[in-house]
């Protein structure tokens, strides 16, 4: 099973990265950028056939490795 | 598994045209094998004979330099050069150029390239203590520019600081002739003990072959073959070649080969750069004159479906090949286990002079190994000087400045003289304790050896205009900056490393430059009775049928017996004398004035080689006896930029009034050579005084340090302010930070 | 005394400390590999800087996971010194065995440089030979060592004194231009409540000795010595 | 409008990072996992009505900036 993880950070913590791409978007020319923000996109390979079980495991990586609860949140998708 | 088929008539030669090789250069492959190669043969034949690999139009040039001499303990033919340095000890180093794949992928190519030089030198058994890089990139409003200089840097600093070797110096200039074709040259230089050398040899007949490190892919296939060739339209297509690079890979090779090295395990390693496990495997085998059996299928991978050419042709990063004494495999691939890293055995010493390659129980490829290494083509190319170039030697009228203030302040912001802070701020200089001698602070970098008292110095640069206006004396006059710069801090020359970038040898021009460059850094060698012990070739620097000018780049190491008796550029205490070791004939050939107006010509500045030496002589022995607060060499931008540096670098400034007939443009910005400026306390002035007399050094004296500002009588008076604005923002500029 | 430098794949600091603390400081020093079990009879910790697996997906994240974290987590909580520099600092962090976080620094770029920095909080192991107020140099080199943490935990680190190095200027503010990285509050350094966990930025074993031009970071490694 | 681009390696070329992390997890207990590749997630916002357009100026941004097109491919989701 193929599973998607997407780490972001909180909103409200200051996205040094995201800001600095804005302004350089903008910078190029691309006026109509607001603001961004850079998150990590984690394409993860499972040996594992059940979606239920799945999530649960992926779950647990991201509270233990994959994300920094402290400044990230994590969304999981599956398929 | 299949044999690869055996192709005839035009398929053939348009195969060996794919794979690099000329029909005449396919013809010599039929004659010396006395059959028609197979496609894998073809190919392997096409990454060897690639200019790259074989160096087939630079080798017979190469041979006139000198290589020998009493400290040489590995010269030119390994993966680095050793020079002994006493205590058991020696330097390993070695320049190269990733100059073609940082163009097409600056943050890649640059890291893969301090990779690439790492393994180079601890392949040897080396501890590499130290980097430096030398960069050339076109003029900053390109629109190339600014993306390729943010990407090298990013790169080199992605390598080398996630490895722990610290990037102590370097070299960084802006010009048009690079705007298509940057350089990026890197050098590394590690400490080895002198009775555990490992040399890149397959020998012992049974013993076994493994690869280690990290699993092949397609990286960079056919990268030796790319950086043979000129740029051109459509050249952006060959981008899937890239390779990268994985710094923290590295780190876990490097440590464990180091751990190996410490066992009699071993009998022979080569790193896989360029042109991979084809390169590594038959140079270890013709080194020694073995042969090499090869079980393709058992190559560690990380894709399917790799065919036996992309098995041998990839350019994987972070891996080596090593011959294991028989009955030590277990060992071996145990140690590298405990780092993680792959480890497989995958052939055997032969004596039978071959490359053999099996896929499975099928001979996939079998040539002598020498075939595609030493009886590689060698050509010697027509050479012509290029008829413009007497043409530029006119006599230089020394400009007139309106504002001789405004003069030196726009000089101080040019991108080449600016201060490279914006670059070694990013790489970290001072992992590893070493770095004695900071960026930006000396000459030279010096860097100490932990369990001596003694250190090394490195300089790095070319002067490129010098050798567009005359290879041969602008060859000698950057030999000459080297060493000088060396001797500001302190170091004896011992040995040089160089990279030659030069454009394409099939025209008879660039076949000259690079023939009277060899011969000036030549002389230059044996004035200074030093030896080159490696190097690189880099040809083909051309894009759309123009070349760049002649880069000889030149890396230089010089050693000091006590660490701390060094010296820097900057000014000190208010109340020291300021000397200049040298003359003043305000020569302007090639000199970055002009080139601030456009125009290169003139002919270089003259170099007198006994006032050279002994110039050099002298400030090494004021360093040495402890005599000198500072010492730094006029180079471009000639005195004026000079003193503005050791002012900023000291946060001090200096009053100085010259004798001199001289017009201030020639007075302030020659770039003639073999001039120095020092300072000291003025209780030392008489002993400085003496040991110039003892060397037959002119001294002139300037003034003294003092105040904020830099004050030079009659001529200017510049606020610190204005010269640290003019002299800090323009590389932030040009990388966009600013 | 007897220091464990932890060597994580990746360390690259790991010399440098043992060189400080072993032929400069004269102590007793050896390296404790990641899947040690034990800590070999240290009796203070550093986790050193580097790039501990590369860095790869966070700072400090893959390390923390090394067997030999459970011990040095043990070790802090009885009370043993720990000391995180740079990369250990990151480390701390992610172990939870110090509040916050890093991000990348606010320039985006790696930065190697001597910073002037200021003591600060109360004193910790490593900072008992550091009265608040004292100024000195010390280099950073990193790439993320934007420390961040919410605001309460901010008020929580500087009103219990926690706060024990802080970037400034030459005159001692502490300000935005002084602030290499962006760094919350411009902290540089941090200590847990007990005062026996340090984790810096700042690399004082690369400060140790007149002839790399600075020795101010002795005091860091002396405070520990009592 | 808000938009995310998704910025992945080629496939074939070499993820350090994403091997380093797929070890880290089969370390850490998640024997399930065969392999790990990371990849950027950029949420970008947006001041443009029209999904074409503002698809057709994202692409723009990616060939430009947000994606190294030498190794890396990239994605574009709407919404
Ligand atoms: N310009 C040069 N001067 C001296 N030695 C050189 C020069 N160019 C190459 N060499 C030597 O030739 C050998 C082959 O170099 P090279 O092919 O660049 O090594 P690698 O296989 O690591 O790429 C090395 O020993 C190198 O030091
Ligand atoms: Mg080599």
């Amino acid at each position: 099973m193929r599973a998607r993880v997407f780490v972001t950070l909180k909103p409200g913590v200051l996205d040094p990265q995201g800001r600095a791409i804005a302004s350089a978007l903008v910078h190029d020319g691309f006026a109509e950028v607001r603001s961004a923000r850079v998150g990590k996109l984690i394409e993860v390979e499972l040996d594992e056939r059940d979606a239920g079980r799945a999530r649960q495991r992926l779950t647990e990586m991201c509270e233990k490795l994959l994300a920094n609860t402290v400044i990230e949140r994590y969304d999981i998708e599956l398929g | 598994m299949t044999v690869p088929p055996v192709l005839e008539g035009a398929a053939l030669v348009e195969r060996a045209r794919k794979a690099g090789l000329t029909e005449d250069e396919l013809r010599r492959i039929e004659r010396m094998l006395g059959r028609t190669p197979n496609t894998l043969e073809i190919g392997l034949f096409g990454a060897m004979w690639s200019e790259h690999c074989s160096y087939k139009s630079s080798r017979h040039l190469l041979k006139r330099l000198p290589t020998s001499g009493p400290r040489v303990v590995v010269g030119p033919g390994e993966n680095a050069g050793i020079v002994d340095i006493g205590d058991g000890l020696g330097v390993a180093f070695k320049m190269e150029s990733h100059n073609h794949p940082s163009y097409l992928e600056p943050y890649q190519g640059a890291a893969t390239g301090v990779g690439g030089i790492l393994r180079d030198v601890f392949t040897m058994g080396a501890r590499p203590i130290a980097l430096m890089d030398a960069l050339r990139f076109g003029r900053p409003e390109h629109p190339k520019t600014r993306k390729l200089l943010n990407g090298v840097v990013a790169g080199i600093a992605g390598y080398g600081n996630a490895i722990g070797v610290p990037v102590v110096g370097g070299d960084v200039a802006f010009d048009a002739t690079y705007d298509g074709n940057i350089l990026v040259n890197v050098l590394a230089l590690g400490i080895v003990e002198t009775d555990r050398i490992f040399l890149g040899r397959a020998e012992g007949v049974g013993n076994p072959i493994l690869y280690v490190g990290a699993r092949t892919g397609r990286d960079g296939i056919r990268g030796a073959t790319m950086a043979s060739a000129s740029f051109g339209e459509g050249s952006e297509e060959l981008r899937p070649t890239v390779q990268v690079g994985d710094p923290f890979y590295e780190k876990l090779l490097l440590e464990a080969c180091l751990e190996l090295f410490k066992k009699d395990a071993i009998v022979g390693i080569q790193d896989m750069g360029a042109a991979g496990l084809i390169s590594s495997s038959s140079e270890m085998a013709s080194r020694s004159g073995a042969g090499v059996r090869l079980h393709i299928d058992q190559v560690p991978r990380r894709e399917e479906g790799m065919t036996p050419e992309e098995c041998m042709l990839s350019e994987s990063q972070e891996r080596m090949l090593l011959v294991a004494a028989r009955g030590r495999e277990r060992e071996v691939v145990e140690l590298f286990e405990k780092w993680d890293l792959a480890a497989a055995v995958i052939g055997e010493v032969t004596n039978t002079g071959r490359l053999d390659v099996y896929e499975g129980d099928t001979l996939v490829a079998t040539l002598p190994a020498r075939a595609l290494t030493d009886d590689a083509p060698k050509y010697d190319r027509p050479q012509r000087k290029p008829s413009d170039l007497e043409s530029r030697w006119i006599d230089i009228d020394a400009p007139a400045l309106s504002d001789p203030g405004q003069a030196i302040l726009a000089m101080l912001a040019r991108p080449t003289i600016a201060s490279k802070r914006w670059v070694y701020r990013q790489f970290d200089h001072m992992v590893r304790v070493g770095t004695v001698v900071l960026p930006g602070r000396g000459d030279a970098a010096v860097v100490r050896i932990l369990g001596t008292p003694k250190a090394v110095g490195i300089a790095v640069g070319s002067s490129a205009r010098f050798c567009a206006l005359d290879p041969k004396l602008g060859s000698r006059l950057t030999m000459m900056a080297c060493a000088r710069n060396l001797a500001c801090v302190g170091a004896e020359p011992l040995a040089v490393t160089d990279c030659l970038n030069f454009g394409d040898p099939s025209i008879p021009e660039v076949s000259w430059q690079l023939a009277e460059s060899i011969d000036g850094i030549a002389d230059a060698c044996r004035a200074l009775g030093i030896p080159v012990v490696s190097g690189n070739v880099s040809l083909y620097n051309d894009t759309e049928g123009a070349s760049i000018q002649p880069t000889p780049m030149i890396g230089m190491v010089g050693l000091l017996d006590d660490a701390e008796r060094t010296c820097d550029v900057a000014f000190k205490r208010a109340g020291d004398r300021i000397l200049l070791l040298g003359r003043l004939t305000g020569e302007l050939g090639g000199s970055e004035l002009l080139a601030s107006q456009g125009r290169l010509e003139g002919r270089p500045p003259m170099l007198d080689g006994a006032l050279e030496l002994s110039v050099q002589r002298a400030v090494r022995d004021m360093i040495r006896a402890g005599r000198l607060a500072s010492a730094h060499d006029c180079s471009e931008g000639g005195l004026a930029v000079a003193l503005a540096e050791s002012c900023l670098a000291g946060n001090v400034g200096a009053t100085v009034a010259i004798e001199s007939r001289l017009a201030p443009s020639a007075l302030l910005f020659s770039e003639e050579p073999s001039r120095v400026i020092v300072s000291c306390a003025p209780g030392q002035l008489d002993a400085v005084r003496a040991i110039a007399a003892s060397h037959q050094a002119p001294v002139v004296d300037l003034g003294a340090v003092g105040g904020i500002a830099l004050e030079i009588a009659g001529v200017a008076r510049l606020d610190p302010d204005a010269m640290r604005e003019a002299y800090e923002h323009a590389l932030p500029r040009i990388a966009g930070d600013e | 005394m007897r220091f464990g430098i932890v060597v994580f794949p990746g360390s690259n600091c790991d010399h440098d400390v043992y060189h400080a603390v072993k032929h400069v400081l004269g102590q007793e020093a050896r390296f404790v590999w990641h899947k040690s079990t034990d800590l070999d009879g240290s009796e203070v910790v550093i986790l050193p800087g580097g790039f501990s697996y590369g860095d790869y997906l966070r700072t400090g994240a893959l390390a923390r996971h090394s067997p030999v974290m459970q011990e040095v987590v043990a070790f802090a909580k009885r009370g043993g010194p720990v000391l995180g520099i740079c990369n250990g600092f990151q480390i701390l962090l992610e172990a939870g065995l110090l509040p916050g976080a890093m991000l990348r620094n606010r320039g985006l770029r790696f930065v190697c440089e001597e910073v002037e920095l200021k003591a600060d909080g109360r004193a910790t192991r490593f900072t008992s030979k550091l009265s608040p107020g004292d100024r000195f140099r010390l280099p950073i080199a990193h790439a993320e060592g934007n420390y961040t943490a919410d605001g309460a935990t901010l008020d929580r680190l500087e009103g219990e004194g926690r706060v024990v190095l802080r970037y400034c200027d030459v005159a001692g503010r502490v300000t935005d231009e002084a602030n290499p990285n962006g760094s919350a509050r411009g902290i540089a350094g941090i200590a847990n409540e007990q005062g026996n966990v340090v984790g810096m930025m700042p690399h004082p074993e690369r400060a140790c000795e007149p002839i790399l031009g600075n020795d101010a970071g002795r005091r860091i490694f002396e405070s520990v010595l009592g």
